[in-house]
């Protein structure tokens, strides 16, 4: 924890605090019939996109997942631009045209949530050379769930940034399912960064669940990457609380592993131990942020719920710059 | 035969009766049976994304096989098992994740037959989920059947009813060619009767869903409902609009169709596909090759623009055909 | 102007008069330096499989960059990194290998813009070959533009000639949308005038390469050629043909077609790729719904039969649009 | 060699004598241009596909690449039909439709030659699968190039034919080469043997041009297979003595790469040497089958320069059993 200052502290409960409300608020939006969609909920897994997003500027990029929220807000996407794409307005992040599976913000580095599993990878690795060619440094993160690893563009993706020697972060956000299949039976091997070594790249395996030690991994693999060290296999073992997307019953999950992952995993009652242990930051002071969270994540409900539809004459815009 | 079951089911009950009067038949798909290496329910615990395949892994459970992600290999595994005397129906969740698995549709089941001379047989069916109205956005909600259509090779079904899903299901099962066998997903909950022996409909044969002379209009897929409630309108006004619902894309009844413009001299065609190259150009074509004489008024389509699919319900409502844009193009020939 | 150069040479001007003018364009794609970790020749070994990039990795070493075969990588990268800032020129060897990442072309590239609200920028251009007349059989010989032309948020480019292969690919490059680049392998040989400047052709506007009153000819890529030599040949029993070139064909240049489709009242659409739902279909279609009332007489569409590609040279030419398969249709709707 | 009697060994001198000049002649065929389209010879490779194939029977599949003519001949496709077909004549193993790149004889377990790089991995395993399904013991072998081992078809195949423990022999001919690319440039580990570990399954890498060392290797993986104990990835380190395809330069290559290869590393002279050396098998015996292994290639070509080309009611047949 050496190198985090009270500031950094402060800002990490932040957003994981922000992510885990989002993410709660909208479980129970959903309920009421109100959000339109698919919505998969990063709740539980704050600690990754969180301890990752921390070491990242605007110019450096991440390629996200269909359940993306979670680095969405970490990477620095307006709340309240998301709230409103969710609920398909106008006002949302992308005017209501790509929904909880599509928020992306290019000036913040967000490549886009992506529906199409495992196709950060190889957007990662163009967006590390893009870095390579500017030559300042940035490096690209691509988040993928262990599902994924399973995906041949990901483990294409892997040799080519090897061989090209990318700046990128090949970010394995190993949940312990892929909808309802366990990770058991899709990776054969303990740990998905036991894939690395055959693409000749350090595969490291942390607890997704603490955010210190996902920030500390990443710190490393990032600096690397910085340096021109090439890419690395960060695998983040983690938990979803919810289920794959809303509606999901989980019948999957053994009775009491949600519970028990609740009490036992919960990044945010982990954050906030260490971090109050190491008498950097008070107790006070988080419990003033979950409050400042509480009023902002009401707000962008409230905002969402009352902002405009898009209307027919956005149909037929930004399919193309021009045509 | 007055037992009502939904398109979900009849599809559930076609790949049961094939299973059970076959064991060449394998189930192979994201989740088809679910809860593989889980914790909790191990089986069945999801029978795929929508609950189409629900029950079937405890019925037959080593025939109903989850996969990984890893469409190209699993898809194409299917097509390989196919090859060596198996009967796979493999799912691909969605039509809009055809990018990662194409070439083994597009080049290896589609070419088998021709590439080695008329040799080998390739009975693989390809079940896969299209089309809008879920607010699933651009990457969940193509229509796509026109890609498959273009290759050479490949059969395309495109079921409206429960009860050509069923039997064009069984059919395909049994065919000899490769199969893509398209499901709208917002066609699951409807219900329709459906014997419950098996049958089968055979491929190549369009249903006249409605008769009438003033105008035909083919429609496909869901569309068939849409085209019918604006003829249901259109009825009031004093027009009489004939739909014939093609049911299999690839092969196509022309007969039928081109026998319907001869009779009624006007097309509309009703495709929620995006326009280009699409099924709508496909039909209008041909027509406007081999029906030319009979045609009295220009040829209109009726499909989504030329954009992605939109989130938005207030957008995705304007994006997909509707019955009123189905009525003003038949007024406009009429 | 009357230097004569290659279509394969009018590619090769435009990428390196492009990369000499903007440093963020890069060029991607197997072998096209050639000799990357080799024991011989380390660079240039090659310039891609036909040559067409030959002589630019010693201009720009650092810029032509050979990849592994990886396609879903590699072009998803040069879609990446254009969307980061560069101009990507990625090059997937044929067409024929689109099943291996045509996800990265269509819900990735073509799709980025319009999810995202507007706010993507993704300058790539994807240059490719199509097309028979090579022996190459049934995966390295198709045509499969109509693919790409479905699909929204893509542009479609198909030179026809050595002037057209370099403006449009200068055009495409500097161009802001993704942009699928159809190079002909049987037209690489073909030599044309081509101006020794940078100079662009704008999208959507059709070339009409031969003016007649009788019959339009739209034909595309290597058919405008094929259609010239059934034009020549009608012209001597006194048929004046008119024939056009699109040259893009998404976005297309509708206006020219239907103006000459009025002007001589009948439509012949050729069109090298296999049938359904082709760019024959979809040209037709839109004739007979914009043009009806100018029409005199049937549609006629020259395709190939609704096979693969065969090998055998014997069945090669008979599968190919051939110049008296065009002549036979336009004298049967004269 | 313990096992291999004075027949295999005979088989396999005349298997991989049959395939070297089958390749030799048409490399000098081809230079007269009366062969059509993209030839790919096999050519110094002939120890791995015989030492592979001697393994298999017809129940056994295999599915290979564009440089098929060597896995045809080794699982005993008819060499007539195979040069007919590559003259694009009717009396072609697939009636001049298929040519080189596509040769198939399903009734010999020979799934075709492959235009598209890495495709044979999806369908091994699904020929794995039915042999998994008949419960004979039948396996299914995946031939695949260096340059094939960073598809994605190929490395998601690894993955799915371990977990679910699959008959399948991933067969990487490494000859060096990816078209004009080195190895060294796309595989950044010192084998492709390296990535089986992240996929669990063993990896073994042996001396391609070696008969003997095949021949045990595959033995092994094919036992193994055999017996349920799952795939392997078995990569075999040759060379090839032609272009990529006919008509390259290979300037790729350093000068005199392909001469020292061919005095040092041409697996029928190692063979040759071993196999006499061994007493089982004289030089007078493996000269008999040269004399009429020659014989064989020249009627092959003589009757497939005879034979007739298909004709136009060819064109449209055999697209579809029934439509
Ligand atoms: C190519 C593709 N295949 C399948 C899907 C359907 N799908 C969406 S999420 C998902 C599971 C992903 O699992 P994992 O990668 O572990 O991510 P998690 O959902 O656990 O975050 C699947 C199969 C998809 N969207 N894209
Ligand atoms: C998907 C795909 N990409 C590219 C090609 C073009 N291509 C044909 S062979 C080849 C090189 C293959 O190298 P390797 O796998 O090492 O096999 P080798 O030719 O050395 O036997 C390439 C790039 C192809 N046929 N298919
Ligand atoms: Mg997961
Ligand atoms: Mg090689």
């Amino acid at each position: 924890m050496a190198e985090l200052k009270k500031e950094d502290l402060l800002k990490a409960y932040r957003t994981m605090r922000e992510i885990r409300d989002f993410e709660e608020r909208l479980h129970k939006e959903f309920a009421t019939g109100k959000i339109p969609g698919f919505v998969h909920l990063y709740a539980g897994e704050e600690a990754v996109a969180t301890g990752v997003c921390m070491h990242l500027n605007d110019e450096d990029r991440v390629a996200s997942t269909h359940r993306g929220h979670g680095h969405c807000i970490a990477k620095g996407v307006d709340i309240l631009g998301m709230m409103a794409e969710i609920y398909g307005k106008k006002t949302g992040s992308c005017g209501g045209k790509g929904g909880s599976m599509h928020i992306a913000d290019l000036d913040k580095g967000m490549l886009g949530a992506n529906g199409i599993v495992g196709a950060g990878g190889p957007l990662a690795c163009g967006a590390a050379l893009a870095a390579k060619f500017k030559g300042k440094g940035g490096v690209a993160v691509v988040f993928f769930g262990d599902g994924a690893s399973n995906q041949g563009t990901i483990l294409e993706s892997m040799n080519l940034a090897n061989i090209w020697n990318l700046p990128v972060i090949f970010l394995a956000e190993n949940n312990g399912y892929a909808e309802s299949t366990g990770v058991k039976y899709n990776v054969p091997t303990p740990n998905i960064a036991d894939r690395a070594a055959g693409f000749n790249m350090p595969g490291v395996t942390v607890n997704g669940n603490d955010f210190f030690a996902v920030y500390e991994a990443a710190g490393e693999a990032i600096k690397r990457a910085r340096e021109g060290g090439g890419p690395t296999l960060l695998e983040c073992k983690t938990n979803r609380f919810y289920g794959h997307f809303e509606g999901d019953a989980m019948t999957y999950k053994a009775p009491g592993e949600v519970k028990q992952q609740r009490e036992e995993c919960d990044s945010l009652k982990i954050f906030a131990a260490k971090a109050t242990a190491s008498g950097l930051v008070t107790a006070a002071e988080l419990e003033a942020i979950d409050k400042e969270v509480a009023a902002l994540i009401d707000e962008a409900v409230e905002k969402a719920v009352a902002a405009p539809n898009p209307t027919e004459a956005d149909l037929l815009t930004d399919v193309y710059v021009s045509y | 035969m007055s037992r009502k079951i939904s398109y979900k089911d009849a599809i559930n009950e076609a790949l049961s009766q094939e299973m059970e009067r076959d064991g060449s038949v394998i189930v192979l798909g994201l989740d088809v049976s679910g809860g593989s290496g889980s914790e909790g329910q191990k089986s069945d615990a999801w029978g795929g994304v929508l609950g189409v395949t629900k029950g079937l892994s405890l019925k037959y459970p080593d025939r109903i096989i989850d996969t990984p992600i890893s469409e190209s290999s699993y898809l194409g595994a299917a097509v390989g098992a196919a090859a060596c005397g198996m009967r796979p129906v493999v799912e691909l969740m969605f039509i809009d994740f055809l990018g990662v698995c194409f070439d083994q549709m597009m080049n290896q089941a589609a070419k088998f037959r021709y590439m080695f001379g008329g040799k080998a047989v390739t009975p693989v069916t390809m079940r896969t989920m299209y089309g809008g109205g879920f607010r699933a956005a651009a990457q969940h909600s193509q229509v796509l059947y026109n890609v498959p259509t273009h290759i050479p090779g490949l059969k395309v079904v495109v079921p409206s009813t429960p009860y050509d899903a069923k039997g064009l299901l069984i059919q395909s099962i049994r065919d000899n060619d490769p199969v893509v066998f398209m499901e709208h997903k917002a066609l699951y909950a409807m219900k329709g009767e459906v014997p419950e022996e098996s049958y089968t409909i055979p491929f190549g044969q369009a249903n006249v869903v409605r008769e009438g002379k003033d105008v035909t209009i083919v429609a496909i897929g869901r569309m068939v409902h849409t085209a019918g409630q604006a003829a249901a309108s259109l009825a009031k006004a004093g027009k009489e609009c004939e739909i014939i619902d093609p049911r299999t894309i690839s092969p196509i009844d022309w007969d039928t169709i081109l026998k319907s413009v001869e009779k009624t001299g006007r097309l509309v065609v009703v495709d929620e596909a995006n326009p280009r190259c699409s099924m709508a150009c496909d039909i209008s074509a041909k027509v406007a090759q081999d029906a030319f004489k009979a045609l009295k008024a220009p040829i209109r389509m009726v499909t989504a623009p030329h954009t992605p699919p939109p989130f938005s319900g207030a957008l995705e409502d304007l994006f997909i055909p509707s019955a009123a844009k189905i009525e003003a193009a038949v007024k406009a020939i009429l």
